[in-house]
């Protein structure tokens, strides 16, 4: 059974569909990417998945059906990184990480994982007292990332996690990813538009287009794929 | 103004015409089966209580005539339009009461109702009777024969008070003044101090009622012997709280007319409230002196009867003696050679001297061609913390002489 | 790997019309048309019939449609900044009252005709309006809103002050022999309903089209930038100080021009009576309901404003109909929180739509249907602001 | 000297009541980041709750608590079910909805209870004698419970923001609920509990004041003082409990000295005069006194 | 001050600011304890493409705010064809020729695209509220010049088929394209692109640096490019600045930085 388990997933905005049957799955402790087209429905996807928008169809956690509101969603063990960061910026950087932890009750642990975090993101422990809305765009895209792995989910949603990081903070991201999703067993959804380091890590992909999946394969079977190289690897 | 009308406004019967009318016809035409009442008043809002005792008392009053087979066999039926106390809709009201209901009489709350109305009103010459209004603005007949208004002109009122304060301190003494903030607070303060000019009376003090509490401590300071309120219903509370809480007793306290009812002004504020001064013209229900009087007796028990719930509430009584006031002019149109129309209502009205049962003895209400009257005698009273009463101050102080 | 469409799916699709499968429009309309031109002309004729019907209904709702129309002046004033500049103003009963004031001074005191007196009372409200803009250049939002409060609460406390100029609290009657219709009408004085009725319907329709055109203008793209992100507006061009205080002028001016007109259809002025506080958020409430930053929301929220409350009065009795009219006002915005312009805008937007002339593919428009308006603007933001 | 003092007292208190409004306003600022412009009539229904109760002969206090009680259920309610489903999709609304409430709230109090003048008991004694004196102004002893109440609910509301996690999730709501909801903060609990405050607090100030205005209680009794309070949360910043405070006492110090010394003004530009000096304070601070100023970066 | 009507690749540089189109030097600011920027100083000429690097919090965007007006720099002096550009207020910018784009998106959310375009244009000669009231016939004219281009550039844009559509809801990369079609209008000399390429997939990254290269060869703009997409900076600029702490760490060109030593240690990390 999988972790999360998708089928026929529509969702959109006003009266038109955006999502026309999405089906989609990330088992325990996977890897899983998502690539599309500017438009596709990459954030419309996650939007709904984490309850901030109404849809339709089966969305199942641990064979189970997940909540549609977003704090049951959290409190399930699934967080969302949103493209865009969505920092609370009149909150301190400390108060943010606070926040992420809204589900959780142990003291702590809590603080223990503020200094891991901390650490991992440094520029976020020297900033901790700042307003979060005066970070520039990169540090507000890394203290998201924190905020969202604070409630410690098993599924990390990250929807174009590396937009507007530098080279270095995006490998950096992407090797902690990775290492949160090796020593945590974290399972990672990602949207991702730097298809190659999110290739590198991913245990399958999806590409959506239109509001559907148009295809789902491993990264070797993506890679090996003319029109898929073109379009999102550049080579 | 009280000089007079010019003699052109007369008509042929030497009282009013209705030459002037958009339709003249309708003036006179003969008022038949029932007689419409309409009203535009505030029943919603802070004074639907006081309004919806006015009426009450007037729908009673009717109730009594209409069982005693009306004016001649035309029944008496009041017509209400809620104006929330806005000029705006006041003024809407009396338009669609004139033109959709056909009222034959109008009646209004509030001096700025009346001003947003009293034009339309006099162009359709439908007579606006007892305006529950104190400005002085119209008594002017020769620009509003077609209105007249029930409460005692602010500046006749003042002219009372300042004669009763005479006899108190005959070699003068220092006033002060509490304003409030509307057009009517502004008539009485007005009233006054035309009143006190070239006497010996000096005002020392005059604040604004804005806050009263600010005001009490103002006034208090200018040390004056004497509290003049030229306020409206709710400020008289507020203030005696005021300067009851400041610590202020002056020697005299005077309050205005419009501030009659005992148990909701005066018993709150208990002992602060203690010799403070208001002139009547209404006998007081409540009041155990008049519990024998005939007229009292009565009116308790038919305006209980017809359906007014607070009967000794100083507006309900205020509702039935304009009801009385009106009657007696319908009666008197009725039995005019032109038979009852708006016309010979209006002539009617223009030419009444008539004690309503309720009026305290020896006050009677007097209009003539030529000169708004209204209410010119009134009788001193003094309230009584203690008993929770008023007391007799003095004799009526009637002072039409100096109109005539 | 499972099927990939080659063709759909490598396609670099760039317009937002791409995902989704939009229901565009039914009838494209090309601005300027023989057909655009038709449906003004059927939509004018419709407008005069619907006056010339109203116009034959007895004086008091002659009346009330006059008050109606002056009301919608108003809001076509506070819509300038409120709406289309985003500055909240409850503070237009200054303007209003201001108008109807410098009106009924000038014809009590200075024996003016009452039309002479609308260009000054204009003026007036127009030299408020800078000065009550002035602040918006430093104070924002809320804040901002506070100011104009000041100045609502202050105009009648100001106005009772002024004793000898405006009557003070006691207020001021024009008489309405005063107030006649002018000769050239030829109407007599008991004609002064239709008259008012008349007047402010043509001020209204000479108002509605130029802040249509204003709108429409360069400098309305400049309001509507400077609601909408005031830095991006500056880093284009806009001068936000210039825009900002002009268009509170601007907006003061027409409000000034209903207030003069009101001066004249009432006839009694109080300081407590109609340019309290209460006028201002009775104006605001009509731009809300019949929808903000509208053309003809202002005059639906004016019928709202002026006829809702008469309704709910006559439905229930006392203080019952206040409760009714809460009621009333909470509903219509569960219903239709745009606004009724607003909503009915959205809705015909789906059926018609108008395609500028100058649009580049404007003649195969009818045959490739292009631009459907997805949705309502979200709130999705679209700034750096978080 | 005494009459300055007196004139102070009467700021002092006028002002702790316009501070005790600005505070519930506040909370729902802070907490939900929205004015409510309903708050002065939610008070004042609460308020008529309690001398209602009064009458039926239950104690005060009784009174008091079954009107705080009252007010946050009367909150909780409004937002859940009036304010939520339209905020969502417009600002501007959301006055509306308020306003509706507003005259709502106002006319079902006149249709319940009528529109006369009420006398509410207070809970300490407050009769004529019931004051210390100072130099010969008279301080009263309601008046000094509204300041201790004032002072008690400012140190409860800043530890509650401060120290603790509801009030943590308070601002960020405030800030961005669907960011705070991401979070996991229960974004829905939160709205409901800040406007449940806020309508407590309300009531809280409603039956403190009425006993000692000099209006009592009457339809129009809260008007005025919303109007301060609303000047004096903005005047401290809107988003500041102390701002609040001191707002408040700013407004109705200024209002008593300005009338009471500048005889210019007097009485009759009591508020015109309060108000442009806070607008010219605002100038200087665009923010209010205590404001945090909203970063907003490109 | 000047307005610049026109494409200006061959107007000739003003005062003594060299062949600079814009000269910063030794400009720097501070927020409370952070320095933003500290004594940068560098020039781009007419025409020239200059991408700006440096890691996150290197203070890129800070330099495009000091030059947009919207911060005060603590010292140092901003040049733009010789005049001092810290003098002047920023709704004037547009006018003298410098438009920008912003990283998160500045766009007017409640405007169509087609108005977003338009608004581009408010420093193309005079608006008057009167004669936009009156429906004044020359300033109509006006009006529909402008109207034409931006036409023009949306169609250029690929934007034609959303023109009609409200800003808000559009697909992130499509609202980017309408940025810089709004800051086009603008007619200027230097355009600031603040991270153009977020959120687009590789190949329209690739579609966008075409763009701008041929938009740049057709109307003759200079351009200061901040982006983290290595593969656009340094397919397109012809010379490249970097940052780190509010510091130039390295000026040179797009074939030098991959091998500058603190480049790589501060920005790019293991060579990519
Ligand atoms: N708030 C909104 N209102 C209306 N339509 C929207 C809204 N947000 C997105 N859309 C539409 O939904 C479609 C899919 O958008 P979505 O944001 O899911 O795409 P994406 O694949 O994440 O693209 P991007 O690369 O831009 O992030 C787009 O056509 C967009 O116009
Ligand atoms: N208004 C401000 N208040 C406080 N600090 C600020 C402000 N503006 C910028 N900073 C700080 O200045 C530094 C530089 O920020 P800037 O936005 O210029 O970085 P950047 O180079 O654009 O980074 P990125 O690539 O992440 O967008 C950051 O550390 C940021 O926190
Ligand atoms: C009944 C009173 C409130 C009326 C008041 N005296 C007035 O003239 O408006
Ligand atoms: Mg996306
Ligand atoms: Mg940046």
């Amino acid at each position: 059974m999988s972790l999360l388990h998708v089928e026929g997933l529509r969702a959109g905005y006003g009266s038109a569909d955006v999502l026309h049957g999405i089906d989609l799955d990330v088992d325990a402790g996977e890897v899983v990417v998502v690539l599309g087209a500017n438009g596709a429905g990459k954030t419309t996807t996650m939007r709904a998945l984490a309850g901030l928008i109404g849809r339709r169809g089966t969305i199942e956690l641990d064979g189970s059906p997940l909540s549609s509101r977003p704090e049951r969603v959290v409190a399930g063990g699934i967080s969302l990184v949103p493209q865009g960061r969505g920092t609370l910026g009149q909150l301190t950087v400390l108060d943010n990480l606070r926040v992420g932890a809204a589900s959780r009750d142990d003291k702590a642990e809590i603080e223990a994982d503020i200094e891991r975090w901390a650490e991992v993101f440094p520029v976020l422990g020297r900033r901790s007292a700042q307003l979060a809305g005066s970070l520039s765009g990169g540090e507000q895209q890394m203290l998201a990332v924190a905020r969202a792995l604070m409630s410690r989910p098993r599924l990390l949603l990250c929807d174009e996690p590396s937009l507007g990081l530098a080279p270095i903070v995006v490998q950096e991201l992407f090797a902690t990813l990775a290492r949160i999703n090796e020593t945590d067993g974290t399972a990672l959804l990602i949207v991702e538009q730097n298809a190659e380091l999110a290739m590198d890590l991913a245990d399958r992909v999806y590409l959506l287009d239109v509001g559907t999946i148009a295809a789902a394969g491993t990264p070797a079977e993506f890679r090996s794929d003319d029109a898929v190289r073109s379009a999102y690897l550049g080579y | 103004s009280n000089s007079g009308a010019s003699d052109d406004s007369a008509s042929a019967s030497g009282v009013i015409s209705a030459d002037d009318c958009v339709d003249p016809d309708a003036a006179t035409a003969e008022i038949t089966d029932t007689l419409k009442v309409g009203w535009s008043a505030a029943t919603s809002g802070p004074l639907a209580d006081a309004v919806g005792n006015v009426i009450e008392g007037m729908e009673a009053r009717f109730a009594v005539e209409n069982e005693a087979g009306g004016i001649d066999g035309v029944d008496l039926e009041v017509i209400v339009k809620d104006d929330a106390f806005n000029p705006e809709r006041a003024k809407a009201n009396v338009g669609e009461l004139i033109q959709s209901e056909g009222v034959d009489v109008l009646d209004t709350f509030g001096s700025g109702q009346l001003d947003a109305v009293a034009d339309d009103q006099n162009d359709a010459c439908v007579p606006l009777l007892f305006g529950q209004a104190s400005v002085p603005a119209y008594r002017d007949i020769e620009n509003f024969p077609w209105t007249t208004e029930y409460l005692p002109s602010a500046d006749v009122e003042m002219e009372v008070v300042v004669e009763g304060l005479k006899e108190k301190y005959p070699d003068g003494a220092t006033v002060a003044l509490a304003e409030n903030q509307t057009e009517s607070g502004q008539g009485y303060a007005d009233g006054f101090k035309k009143a006190v000019e070239g006497t010996d009376f000096e005002i020392v003090a005059t604040e604004p009622l804005t806050d009263p509490n600010t005001a009490a401590s103002a006034l208090k300071a200018s040390g004056a012997q004497i509290l003049v309120d030229a306020g409206v219903t709710t400020d008289c509370l507020a203030l005696t709280q005021a300067i009851g809480r400041v610590g202020w007793k002056p020697e005299t306290v005077i309050q205005p007319s419009n501030c009659a009812d005992g148990a909701t002004l005066y018993e709150p504020a208990g002992e602060a409230a203690d010799g403070q001064q208001i002139l009547r013209w209404l006998k007081d229900p409540a009041n155990e002196a008049f519990a024998d009087d005939p007229a009292v007796t009565e009116y308790l028990e038919q305006s209980e009867a017809n359906g007014a719930d607070s009967p000794t509430n100083s507006y309900t009584v205020n509702g039935w003696a304009i009801a009385d006031l009106m009657i007696d002019n319908f009666h008197r149109a009725s039995e005019s050679e032109d038979g009852l129309s708006r016309l010979s209502i209006m002539e009617a009205a223009r030419t009444q001297d008539y004690q309503p049962p309720m009026f305290i003895d020896g006050i009677t209400f007097q209009m003539s061609p030529t000169q708004a009257f209204g209410i010119l005698a009134f009788q001193p009273y003094t309230w009584d913390a203690a008993a929770k009463t008023f007391v007799e101050a003095g004799e009526v102080i009637d002072i039409s002489s100096n109109y005539e | 790997m499972t099927t990939i469409d080659e063709t759909t799916s490598m396609s670099n699709e760039r317009s937002g019309t791409a995902a989704g499968k939009p229901r565009g429009p039914r009838f494209l309309i090309v601005q300027n048309s023989p057909r655009h031109r038709a449906v003004q002309a059927v939509l004018i004729a419709l407008t005069v019939v619907a006056l010339l019907w109203a116009a034959g209904q007895p004086t008091f709702r002659l009346g009330q449609f006059t008050n109606v129309f002056i009301i919608a002046i108003a809001v076509v004033g506070l819509n300038i900044v409120t709406g289309y500049t985003g500055l909240l103003s409850i503070g237009h009963s200054a303007f209003f009252g201001l108008g109807a004031y410098t009106t009924g001074i000038l014809i009590v005191r200075y024996e003016f005709a009452p039309l002479a007196t609308i260009p000054l009372a204009v003026l007036f409200a127009f030299v408020l309006g800078l000065l009550v803009g002035l602040p918006s250049l430093r104070i924002h939002g809320l804040y901002l809103a506070l100011v104009t409060l000041a100045v609502a609460v202050s105009f009648p406390e100001i106005v009772r002050r002024a004793e000898e100029l405006t009557g003070g609290a006691a207020g001021m009657v024009v008489r309405s022999r005063y107030l006649a219709p002018p000769e050239w009408t030829g109407l007599v004085r008991g004609e002064r309903a239709i008259w008012m009725f008349w007047l402010s319907a043509a001020v209204l329709a000479i108002v509605m089209l130029l802040v249509r055109n204003l709108v429409k203008s360069r400098f309305g793209i400049a309001m509507r930038a400077t609601r909408d992100n005031e830095i991006a507006a500056a880093a284009n061009g806009v001068s936000i100080a210039r825009t900002k205080i002009l268009a509170f002028g601007i907006s003061g001016a027409i409000t000034g021009l209903a207030g003069s007109l009101f001066g004249m259809y009432i006839g009694a002025l109080s300081p407590d009576g109609s340019f309290t506080l209460m006028k201002a958020i009775e104006l605001v409430t009509g731009l809300v309901l019949g929808g903000i930053a509208t053309q003809i929301g202002p005059l639906v929220g004016a019928f709202a404003v002026v006829f809702l409350p008469y309704w709910t009065a006559s439905w229930a009795e006392g203080p019952l109909s206040g409760v009714v009219f809460g009621v009333l006002l909470i509903a219509l915005v569960f219903l239709m929180p745009e606004g009724i312009v607003g909503r009915l805008g959205l809705l015909v937007r789906k059926v018609v739509a108008i395609v500028p002339s100058d649009h580049p593919r404007r003649t195969a428009a009818s045959h490739d249907p292009p631009p459907e308006p997805p949705s309502p603007p979200g709130d999705e933001p679209l700034t750096a602001s978080r | 000297m005494e009459l300055f003092l007196e004139r102070l007292i009467i700021g002092l208190t006028n002002g702790s009541v316009y501070a005790l409004l600005a505070l519930a306003l506040v909370v729902v600022f802070r907490g939900t980041g929205t004015l409510n412009f309903a708050q002065g009539e939610l008070a004042l229904f609460t308020t008529f709750i309690a001398w209602w109760l009064t009458t039926e002969s239950f104690p005060v206090w009784i009174a008091i608590v079954a009107a705080l009680l009252t007010g946050f259920v009367l909150g909780a309610m409004i937002e859940r079910m009036l304010i939520r489903p339209v905020q969502r999709r417009n600002d501007m609304a959301v006055l509306i909805v308020a306003l509706g409430l507003f005259t709502g709230l106002n006319s079902l109090a006149g249709v319940i209870w009528g529109s006369e003048t009420k006398i509410m008991p207070s809970l300490f004694p407050n009769g004529l004698d019931d004051y210390v004196s100072l130099a010969g102004a008279r301080l009263y002893y309601d008046a000094l419970t509204v300041w201790g109440a004032l002072i008690v609910l400012l140190v409860l509301m800043t530890l509650l923001f401060r120290h603790t996690k509801l009030g943590l999730h308070m601002r960020a709501v405030a800030d961005n609920s669907e960011s705070a909801t991401l979070a996991g903060v229960r974004t829905s609990r939160i709205l409901a509990v800040g406007w449940g405050l806020s309508g407590a607090i309300g009531a809280l100030a409603g039956v403190l004041v009425t006993p000692l205005a000099a209006e009592q209680l009457g339809l129009t009794t809260m008007f005025h003082i919303f109007i301060a309070a609303s000047a004096a949360a903005l005047f401290g910043g809107l988003d500041s409990l102390v701002g609040a405070v001191v707002g408040g006492i700013t407004i109705g110090v200024l209002e008593a000295m300005l009338t009471g010394y500048v005889s210019f003004i007097g009485g009759a530009l009591q508020q015109t005069s309060a108000l442009f000096i806070i607008v010219a304070i605002l100038f200087v601070r665009p923010n209010g006194l205590f404001g945090t100023k909203r970063v907003v970066r490109v | 001050m000047h307005v610049t009507p026109g494409p200006s690749t061959d107007s000739p540089s003003v005062g003594d600011a060299g062949d600079a189109l814009l000269r910063l030097r030794d400009v720097s600011i501070a927020f409370g304890g952070v320095k933003a920027l500290d004594g940068v100083g560098l020039d781009v000429l007419p025409g020239q493409i200059l991408g700006l690097i440096g890691p996150n919090g290197a203070g890129k965007t800070t330099l495009f705010n000091c030059i947009t007006r919207i911060y005060q720099p603590d010292t140092g002096e901003i040049v733009w064809r010789g005049d001092d550009l810290l003098r002047i207020r920023p709704h004037h910018l547009a006018g003298l020729g410098i438009a920008r784009t912003f990283q998160n998106l500045a766009l007017f959310g409640g405007m169509s695209v087609f108005d977003n375009a338009m608004a581009g244009g408010t420093s193309q000669g005079r608006v008057g509220a009167t004669s936009g009231m009156l429906a004044w016939p020359p300033a109509r004219r006006r009006t529909n010049e402008l109207r034409r281009r931006a036409w023009e550039l949306l169609e250029r844009l690929d934007l034609l088929e959303v023109a009609e559509a409200p800003a808000a809801g559009l697909p992130f990369g499509t609202l980017k394209r309408v940025e810089l079609a709004r800051a086009l209008m603008a007619r200027p000399s230097l355009l600031l692109l603040d991270e153009p390429a977020g959120g687009l997939t590789h190949s329209e990254v690739k579609d966008l640096g075409e763009l701008i290269v041929s938009l740049r060869d057709d109307y003759g703009f200079a351009a200061l490019l901040v982006e983290h997409h290595m593969g656009l900076v340094l397919g397109i600029s012809d010379h490249v600045v970097a940052l780190d702490f509010g510091q130039k760490i390295f000026e040179g060109s797009p074939e030098q930085v991959r091998d500058d030593p603190a480049v790589v240690a501060a920005y790019l990390g293991r060579a990519a």
